[in-house]
């Protein structure tokens, strides 16, 4: 097998005493849609929120590529590959679906406020190139005729595809979407579903994602994880999970999730 | 005086400034608990206190004298009185105002400020006004300290509001339901909970305790002004920070912090009272960096 | 750019300025000083004095054939507000202006009465700061706050002091006379063995006290204003300090009394001589009284004085023209005024030292020095 | 006052819209650079004083405005770099002999370092307690000044000369009056060019939700910063060019009353939206001079002016964003 592209070693996370996290290994490969299942309170936000940066996990190592991202910064994760959606949607407010998609430019370009006043030849090409990627993405999710509305008037599926949008306007290797089923009827699920695997065969770019849906978890990832009180229980192929007594387990602690998987 | 008896002099005086600082400090704290504002318009709210209780002691100063009665009582008119001004101001001016972008709210105190400064600016001619009281100087030594009986009292009296404040807000339903608000207003309003009302409430003890502090400047030291809040507001908003803004017990160390900073400050060599302020800020902001919510601040770990 | 705002406001002050046209016959002069804040009962006092200067002089057949008039520029003893005010005095054709209350208020408007050319009496301001930044127009017929220090110091060692504790209020006023004293103080062989700053309408100066105490001062000197000066003597007289304690001309009020009550018994103050202590003022206190029904305040004599001072160099000068005007000026002596009589260095301040020092004996001023 | 203020943004609406496109904007610039340039003829000296004093306010509102505006950190020092490009230009003018166009560049470095230094180690803060850091760091400017010999302490610096430029001496208030102009429409322009650019929308997306901006690659702490300095910078020209027209500077011009009339001339017309801001920063101007027949009464009827205004319109009086429809 080669180095996998995102590889979690005994990452331990708590909060004031409260144990999130627990010796939770764990790895993506190159190319691959994978899932993060669990029932609520489980901690996969929180796993996400470890990758990206915005947790500090108190103990483990976490590599991206074979580099260590543990001291890194949000900013800095983005930057070196790792793009993410958020489980309540995080659009910007007050502003159009193409700015919002114009920020995922920004750690891809360098004009400053110099460039900016004094509006230089180079600052003007940039701004046409941020400008021409975020249409693509746009385009690239089918949402490119709103794109100078306000971003959070758009009907909530399309809300969800701006910011995928956003999040492959930063050209990410691996993109971390954070239930992007959620609020989705039957029809938008199948479309994101098509998203997912031609974000992966057409931009080349490897997938986790975090999903009640297992339904959809099933049909669209070939590797599924399942976390539960913060332990990392089960993996495997989407079959082997569905028969994992553990997983079946955890999740009848909660009705609706065991019917979900069943 | 010897630098013991120094010492032990600046802590009293830093004891009876913190405690004016702390119980105005309370109650910035306390409403920016509840609706996340920094209400600039605090500071008056005490400058406000001090008047009316001035007014009200020289109509019964005939019948109870000038002495700590006549104060009591007219301090605790003055509390109705202004705490009731604090409510019809949150009424009017901020409560319409409680979905509009923060920082407008923010202008809204600082022009309640400016209308409450300039109708008292108007009703005194900007005229200092003398509060007389039959106050003596008189008090007991300590060892080498000397205390008056007026610093006895007003020390005892700060510290005997904010035990009844620190009682009513563990104790009581409004008091729990306050702290409940301050978590999570919305939260609480699904949950049934009278959310006005609780806003009214905390606005009604904060202005109060801010006229209580007002009446006791205004008797302790003598004078009134209509720019009197301003400097008294400024410290009390450094002191609920210092302290961890939001926090109860965090304005009360915060107001005593400061008091401290500042009379010693003005005792320590190269300091002086020329940069007291000077370096009370930077303590402020050497905690901040350090500290980031303050003192007793609740840390806060962002759910995303 | 706020295409439309700004428009809408030009057309509104258009309206604004366009008031009374100069009108032939009379001589206006300009008024500075605060009518708003803090210090607006000092200014509407100057304003009152100059209202009698005016009544009487016309009364007499006004100046050169021609009645005075006058304006009032409101400077709130603000920098910012007094430039306004002086460019609307100067806007409005004033022939001179007298007033200026806040030192730091005059200094920049200084320059604008310079730029114009009109001739400026100052009747109360009186930092040396004024001096330098004078561009030869201004004429200050208040003693400077030099001649207050070598008077305080003076006075104060007369008194046997040796020891002195020397407060100020950080503001323009109050630092310059602090600073001077310090100065002549030390030069006179004593020590200053406190010097503090309190900030304007802090309350408590009990750290002050403390630090003051500890120190042990023979004498406190308090440069800056009445309201907080009174609070000052109040804390020390209530911590048990028991030397001599004495003020700047800045804390001559009644207001004093009111506010410090007892604790302000003994304290002396240095102050140009108010209208009580004037020989010659006897008349104006009734005139003042009879018109405006409560007794001058401290600077209205000096602005009367300066109203009649501007008259009197323009009908020497047989011109209203400012470089004459200035020209007379500058000769001015020999008339006995309301205040003594009145002779310019050649800085255009004030050839001698009208300081009086006064001190509180049952809350009322008397003099000391005599 | 409240009357005015609905009239105002019930003209200001159809307004913006005509002047935001093509031929309108152009007429109305051509009409507005007409008017300024005839202003102090028309309008006489005091009313030129006032303007210029008001122009002044626009390019300070116009710096703070990138602080508040568009990063949304809450700002209650702004007087502090104020005060930096004023002192150091008194102070290189009058104690080194300087060339008042030389000391400009130093005015600038000074606030930006100064920006750095306070800003670094704080705007990692929540919006609130940098609130009191940038008040203490204001107040710590204004006493530091206030008791340093080298800055003249409480009475500051006067005599400081009005420089000459190709030739031109600047020295009447006319001639500083169109100085002023420049510096305001120079502000301005930056302003918009600043907003809509990379750097511009970063701080948009970091004010609406630092998180998401993180996630996006927005290195919050190092844009925050780039508005802080931003800020200082024109705060310091603005402050650089008020030393020399007043010839005199001190403390009191300084205080943390002027930082709070800054940041309400931004809020007051619209954060974040330039035209909001200047016509802000005239209100506050021309506001209390207008009302100057008023006597003691005038601020007491700007205050309530005020409060009508936030009440009537939470958001400023300039309209929203145009396409925020």
């Amino acid at each position: 097998m080669t180095e996998p592209l995102l590889h979690l070693a005994g990452i331990g996370l708590s909060f004031a005493g409260n144990t999130v996290l627990q010796d939770v290994s764990f790895a993506v490969q190159e190319g691959r849609v994978a899932s993060l299942i669990g029932p609520n309170g489980a901690g996969k936000t929180s796993l996400f929120n470890c990758i990206t940066g915005f947790y500090r996990p108190r103990a483990g190592r976490i590599s991206f590529a074979g580099q260590d991202l543990r001291r890194l910064k949000p900013h800095r994760i983005t930057a070196a590959g790792i793009a993410r959606t958020f489980q309540n949607l995080r659009l910007f407010r007050e502003m159009t679906v193409l700015e919002n998609v114009m920020s995922g430019m920004h750690c891809r370009t360098r004009a400053g406020a110099i460039g900016a006043i004094l509006r230089l030849a180079s600052q003007r090409r940039e701004e046409e190139e941020i400008r021409a990627v975020a249409h693509e993405c746009l385009a690239f999710v089918g949402v490119a005729d709103e794109r100078d509305r306000i971003a959070t008037t758009l009907p909530y599926g399309h809300q969800r595809r701006v910011e995928i949008a956003r999040a492959l306007a930063t050209r990410p290797r691996l993109l971390l979407l954070d239930e992007p089923a959620a609020g989705l009827n039957g029809g938008e699920k199948r479309e994101l579903i098509g998203l997912i695997r031609s974000i992966r065969d057409q931009r080349a770019i490897t997938i986790l994602l975090i999903e009640h849906d297992t339904g959809l978890v099933m049909r669209v990832s070939e590797r599924v994880s399942v976390l539960d009180h913060g332990q990392m229980i089960a993996e495997g192929t989407p079959r082997e999970i569905q028969t994992d007594p553990r997983v079946i387990e955890a999740y009848l602690g909660s009705d609706e999730d065991a019917d979900a998987l069943l | 005086m010897s630098l013991t008896s120094i010492l032990l002099h600046q802590a009293l005086n830093g004891l009876v400034l913190g405690s004016f600082y702390a119980l105005v400090a309370l109650g910035y704290t306390m409403i920016f608990g509840v609706i996340k504002l920094l209400n600039f318009a605090h500071g008056d709210l005490y400058m406000a206190g001090g008047f009316v209780a001035l007014l009200v002691l020289s109509a019964i100063s005939g019948i109870v004298g000038a002495g700590w009665p006549g104060i009591f009582l007219a301090m605790l008119l003055a509390m109705i009185a202004v705490g009731c001004l604090g409510v019809v101001i949150e009424r009017i001016a901020y409560h319409p105002m409680l979905g509009a972008p923060r920082l407008s709210i923010l202008i809204t105190a600082l022009a309640v400020s400016l209308v409450l400064e300039n109708t008292v600016l108007a009703l005194t001619n900007g005229q200092y006004a003398a509060f007389q009281t039959s106050l003596g100087f008189g008090g007991v030594a300590i060892g080498g300290l000397f205390i008056t009986y007026s610093e006895m009292v007003l020390v005892g009296m700060a510290a005997l509001l904010m035990v009844t404040l620190e009682l009513f807000v563990t104790r009581t339903q409004y008091g729990r339901a306050m702290r409940a608000v301050a978590v999570d207003t919305d939260m609480c309003a699904l949950l049934g909970i009278n959310v006005p009302t609780v806003i009214g409430v905390t606005f009604f003890i904060g202005s109060a305790l801010a006229a209580a502090a007002g009446t006791m400047a205004g008797a302790y030291y003598g004078s009134l002004w209509y720019f009197m809040g301003f400097l008294i507001g400024l410290k009390a908003f450094t002191a609920a920070v210092i302290g961890g803004i939001g926090s109860i017990p965090g304005a009360m160390l915060g107001g005593l912090v400061l008091g401290m900073l500042e009379s010693f400050g003005t005792q320590i060599p190269g300091i002086g009272s020329q940069w007291k302020d000077v370096f009370s800020f930077v303590v402020l902001i050497l905690v901040l960096v350090f500290k980031p919510t303050g003192l007793l601040g609740r840390s806060e770990q962002e759910r995303m | 750019m706020n295409r439309f705002g700004r428009l809408a406001v030009m057309a509104a002050m258009a309206c604004a300025i366009a008031g009374p046209a100069f009108a032939q016959g009379t001589i206006k002069i300009g008024v500075e000083v605060p009518t708003t804040g803090a210090e607006a009962t000092y200014g509407r006092d100057m304003a009152n004095a100059v209202v009698l200067a005016q009544d009487e002089i016309n009364k007499a057949g006004g100046v050169l054939g021609k009645k005075l008039t006058m304006v009032i520029g409101d400077d709130a003893c603000d920098p910012q507000q007094a430039v306004n005010a002086a460019s609307k005095l100067v806007s409005q054709h004033v022939l001179a202006v007298v007033g200026g209350y806040c030192s730091g208020a005059t200094l920049p408007t200084l320059k604008i009465y310079g730029d114009a050319h009109v001739p400026f009496v100052i009747t109360a301001s009186n930092s040396t700061k004024l001096i330098p930044a004078n561009p030869g127009n201004a004429f200050m017929i208040n003693s400077t706050g030099d001649q207050q220090a070598t008077k305080a110091v003076a006075f104060l060692a007369g008194k046997g002091a040796k020891t002195l504790a020397i407060v100020n209020e950080g503001d323009a006023y109050s630092q310059d006379l602090a600073n001077l004293t310090r100065a002549d103080w030390t030069k006179a062989g004593h020590k200053v063995v406190a010097y503090e700053t309190a900030s304007s309408g802090q309350q408590d100066y009990s750290a002050i006290v403390t630090a003051i105490r500890a120190a042990k001062p023979d004498a406190v000197f308090w440069t800056a204003y009445y309201a907080d000066g009174a609070l000052l003597i109040r804390q020390l007289r209530q911590a048990g300090y028991r030397g001599i304690i004495a003020v700047g001309d800045g804390s001559n009020s009644t207001k004093l009394f009111a506010i410090a009550g007892a604790a302000a018994e003994g304290v002396f103050c240095f102050t140009n001589p108010t209208a009580q202590f004037l020989p010659a003022a006897k008349a104006f206190i009734k005139a003042y009284k009879a018109r405006f029904g409560s007794n001058p305040g401290p600077y209205a004599p000096l602005t009367y004085d300066g109203m009649k001072l501007v008259a009197w160099a323009m009908t020497k000068a047989g011109s209203t023209a400012s470089a004459k005007v200035i020209a007379a000026l500058k000769t001015a002596d020999g008339v006995q005024w309301l205040t003594g009589p009145i002779r310019f260095t050649k800085h255009n301040t004030l050839a001698r030292s009208n300081f009086i020092v006064l001190e509180d004996r049952n809350n009322a001023w008397v003099r000391a020095d005599k | 006052m409240a009357s005015d203020a609905r009239v105002l943004a019930r003209l200001a609406g159809p307004l913006a819209g005509f002047l935001s496109r093509g031929i309108g904007r152009w007429i109305a610039l051509a009409l507005l650079f007409a008017a300024m340039a005839a202003a102090p003829f028309v309008l006489g000296e005091y009313a030129t004083v006032i303007l210029t004093n008001a122009l002044l306010y626009v390019v300070l509102a116009l710096g703070l405005n990138v602080v508040v505006g568009y990063a949304g950190l809450l700002d209650l020092g702004y007087a502090a770099f104020f005060a930096v490009g004023a002192y150091t230009v008194g102070i290189l003018t009058l104690r080194a002999g300087m060339n008042f166009w030389l000391t400009l560049p130093a005015a600038v470095a000074v606030a930006a370092v100064a920006g750095v230094v306070v800003g670094g180690p704080t705007l990692r803060l929540r919006s609130d307690y940098l609130a009191i850091v940038t008040l203490g760091f204001g107040e710590i400017v204004r006493i530091t000044a206030r008791n340093l010999p080298i800055t003249g302490m409480a009475s500051g610096l006067s005599g400081i000369r009005q420089p000459w430029l190709f030739g031109w001496h600047i020295a009447t208030p006319r001639d500083f009056y169109y100085v002023f102009c420049v510096l305001a429409t120079a502000a301005a322009i930056v302003s918009a060019r600043l907003s809509d650019s990379r750097l511009g929308r970063a701080w948009l997306y970091v004010r609406y939700d630092e998180d998401a901006a993180e996630a996006m690659g927005i290195d919050r702490v190092r844009v925050k910063l780039a508005a802080y300095v931003t800020g200082a910078i024109i705060g310091a020209i603005g402050g650089a060019f008020f030393a020399v027209n007043l010839g005199a500077i001190s403390p009191p011009s300084f205080s943390f009353s002027q930082s709070v009339s800054i940041l309400m001339a931004v809020i007051l017309g619209g954060m974040g939206k330039i035209p909001g801001v200047i016509l802000g920063a005239m209100i506050v101007v021309l506001g209390p001079e207008l009302l100057r027949s008023l006597g003691e009464f005038r601020l007491l009827v700007f205050a309530i002016g005020l409060l009508l205004i936030m009440l009537f319109r939470p958001s400023g009086l300039w309209p929203g964003r145009s396409h925020a429809k």
